[in-house]
């Protein structure tokens, strides 16, 4: 690996890493705003 | 229905205003409001969770109230004054004492940490009241629960407490045992002392105190001194405010 | 809820525009450092990591403090975001401080001052993420934590200090090594504040998660409650 | 001044349980001397080598010797809820904090004492100098200070054992380089002044270490 894959080694990490984290919180606060949805219609229900 | 037992002497030796107590978003005290007069024997009911354990942590200052104003021998606890605690005895549901050491040596330690002068004195007279002499030099943990619970109530003597917080005492000890100390607890040299104890045995509540409070889902529901102190009458009383007696 | 939602917006924007400015300025500005060559670029992404890493800490630090003080439940989620995302950015600076030293000194790990501390944050953050994840109850796991967290942060600069005095004999500056010239110091200051900006964003986004992860839970337990 | 009767009331206390189970002395010094004897195994062969590295073995020896006593320090208050009792004493508790602080640099002192001279019968170095006694009691004080509020949190954790070499380690890194540099430099016959700037380093840490865990274990312990 030149140094040229070197330096698209380390920015690949590095944006990986920050997309990631980003698509994790993303698809906790979906797995979230479901879950306020759902108990919240329950009690209203109850 | 609450009525205002009368307090003995000038201002409560125990005041609670307002006192709630929240443990990871449970809400174990809801507003606790008591006084309690220097002299009362104070027996406190309920089912479990009802949040009994959890007023007399309060009131022994290990651990702080979430709102509320809890004031005892007029010093506040939120002030987080330790000298208020040499007036504080407390029994709990656990023994307090140190496993490998023997019944002296728990108690040489605790004279020393509540700074109690007349040292050898004082651990050889609690040591025979509560009938423990010939056990004196054996490990805690080679005693019997019944023994164990005689030294935990000894060992809260120890310093002469004004105020007595005792949390189901009656655990481990038989009807005699309990009664034989009892007089020590109360008679104990000229202090007219504070007890607030709980029990889930409501004869012995009539028989020990001269003041019951019933408390229920983290409330007081029903405080009643004096003349209305007969098992029977509480008997009713408790069922009807916390749903039957276990 | 829209006040927050403008700022995200706003942030998000600004994010962006700093994100394109750095990368512009990485590639295409900044001229290529003569003894490294080309694989030197690392250094302006690289060095924001760590700075987030630290400032992740700081933020920590602060709110365990404020926690002990208040004991209020929104300091500890606080301290959580920012704990998360800290221990992230660490991970990825040793990753890629072992990416170039592979072509810098040919080696994928060496114990040079940099990499070294920032081994040991790494191992403070677990130390930090283990209390957490081993205490039960959530009042005792804030207090505890708070408390790993105070004594790590005031652990850091120590083992900045006695590392780099272990490694080269004299202190040097750690972070930001001299002889920057005046292009590479203007790249290096956009990427970080381009950094800083993103890292702004993530927080008050994983602050918000760990908020309604608490009121789910209060939801959970008021239907049961009501069932009960 | 009643806050050091208290202090030395827990401390008595701590050396008297020790004495009755000796359970911290005596196991930790097994497991100190067996290490010593392992490093000799995996080194003995190679002089030279030997000398190199003694230093850093001597520590690695202490640091977990010292991890296995702090590991066992709470655990008699963790019985019968003595910790509870002891907050319930008529004292701050920094008080508790100071007294259990120095039981368990006692203890590891005294795992020291007997570690060391049989560390320079193995390694025939001479360890029993001057100044690798004031490096090890200053380092000491230092595992000391930031152990005890850590096996004060560990021992209310889940996996106790696991949880405080976590959490301690990564703290004393800083100290554990000044102690084996300056016991490395002191080996070597260095002068005072060159072991200067790491005792300093080791004084600062402890300084900022007791102060800033005396502080935190009053707030984080309080119900």
């Amino acid at each position: 690996m030149d140094n040229l894959g070197y330096l698209f080694a380390a920015f690949a990490v590095i944006w990986a890493v920050v997309f990631g984290y980003i698509l994790v919180l993303m698809n906790r606060q979906k797995k979230l705003k479901r879950d306020i949805e759902k108990l919240e219609t329950d009690i209203r229900q109850n | 229905m609450v009525t205002k037992a009368p307090a003995l002497s000038d201002g409560p030796i125990i005041s609670v205003k307002g006192l709630t107590r929240t443990f990871n978003d449970f809400l174990a005290l809801r507003g606790i409001d008591i006084d309690i007069g220097a002299g009362e024997k104070v027996a406190v009911l309920g089912p479990n969770g009802a949040g009994k354990t959890t007023l007399l942590k309060v009131l022994s200052s290990a651990i702080t109230s979430s709102s509320g104003e809890v004031t005892i021998r007029s010093t506040r606890l939120k002030d987080k004054d330790p000298e208020v605690r040499r007036y504080i005895g407390v029994v709990s549901h656990q023994t307090f004492l140190y496993q490998e050491l023997t019944a002296y040596e728990n108690f040489t330690f605790y004279c020393r940490m509540y700074d109690v002068s007349d040292r050898e004195e004082r651990i050889r007279e609690i040591i025979d009241r509560i009938g423990m002499m010939p056990r004196l030099h054996d490990r805690v943990s080679n005693l019997s629960r019944g023994m164990q619970q005689r030294l935990s109530i000894g060992r809260a003597l120890l310093h002469r407490p004004e105020i007595l917080l005792l949390d189901e005492p009656d655990t481990g000890l038989d009807w005699h045992a309990l009664s034989s100390l009892w007089d020590i607890i109360n008679r104990e040299d000229g202090i007219n002392r504070t007890i607030l104890f709980t029990t889930h045995n409501l004869s012995r509540a009539c028989t020990l105190s001269n003041r019951v409070v019933i408390m229920n889902k983290g409330k007081i529901v029903h405080d009643i001194a004096g003349s209305g102190l007969d098992a029977g009458n509480i008997e009713e009383i408790y069922s009807r405010l916390t749903g039957g007696i276990e | 809820m829209n006040k927050s939602h403008i700022t995200k917006m706003v942030l998000l924007v600004l994010t962006t525009i700093s994100f394109m400015a750095a990368l512009y300025l990485i590639f295409f500005y900044v001229p290529t450092e003569l003894s490294m060559g080309v694989v030197q670029r690392i250094f302006y992404f690289h060095v924001p990591v760590a700075w987030i890493a630290l400032l992740s800490y700081v933020v920590i630090f602060v709110s365990s403090i404020m926690y002990l003080r208040k004991r209020s439940k929104t300091w500890d989620t606080v301290a959580i975001a920012a704990a998360e995302i800290g221990f992230i950015f660490t991970t990825a600076f040793l990753v890629t401080g072992s990416i170039w030293a592979k072509p810098a000194w040919g080696v994928w790990w060496t114990w040079s001052p940099r990499l070294t501390s920032a081994l040991v944050l790494w191992f403070i953050y677990v130390a930090y993420l283990t209390i957490r994840a081993y205490t039960q109850g959530d009042d005792r796991k804030a207090r505890f934590s708070s408390a790993v967290a105070i004594i790590g942060f005031i652990d850091i600069p120590i083992v900045i200090l006695s590392i780099s005095l272990w490694r080269t004999q004299h202190p040097s500056a750690l972070i930001f090594e001299g002889g920057l010239t005046p292009p590479m110091l203007l790249t290096l200051q956009i990427c970080i504040l381009a950094f800083t900006l993103l890292y702004v964003l993530i927080l008050i986004q994983s602050i918000q998660i760990n908020r309604s992860i608490l009121k789910v839970r209060d939801l959970r337990r008021l239907k049961e409650m009501n069932e009960g | 001044m009643n806050y050091f009767r208290k202090v030395s009331a827990i401390v008595w206390k701590d050396a008297l349980s020790e004495m009755r189970t000796r359970e911290i002395v005596f196991s930790v010094l097994v497991f100190a001397l067996l290490v010593l004897v392992i490093f000799n195994f995996a080194f003995g062969a190679d002089e030279t080598a030997m000398n190199s590295i003694a230093p850093g073995i001597l520590w690695v020896t202490f640091a977990f010797a010292g991890v296995l006593s702090l590991n066992r320090s709470f655990v008699q208050e963790k019985e019968n809820g003595c910790f509870e009792a002891l907050t319930l004493c008529p004292v701050g508790r920094d008080a508790i904090y100071v007294g259990k602080m120095l039981s368990s640099l006692v203890f590891m002192i005294i795992i020291e004492i007997i570690t060391l001279p049989v560390y320079s019968f193995l390694f025939n170095l001479n360890v029993l100098s001057f100044e690798i006694i004031i490096i090890t009691l200053l380092a000491t004080i230092g595992f000391a200070a930031v152990g005890t509020l850590f096996s004060a949190l560990a021992v209310n954790t889940r996996v106790r054992e696991m949880v405080l070499p976590i959490l301690f380690l990564p703290v004393v890194v800083p100290l554990l380089i000044c102690a084996v540099n300056a016991s490395g430099d002191a080996l070597a016959g260095e002068s005072w002044g060159d072991l200067f700037s790491w005792l300093m380093l080791i004084i600062a840490y402890d300084v900022v270490f007791v102060v800033a865990s005396y502080l935190v274990f009053e707030h984080a312990l309080e119900e």
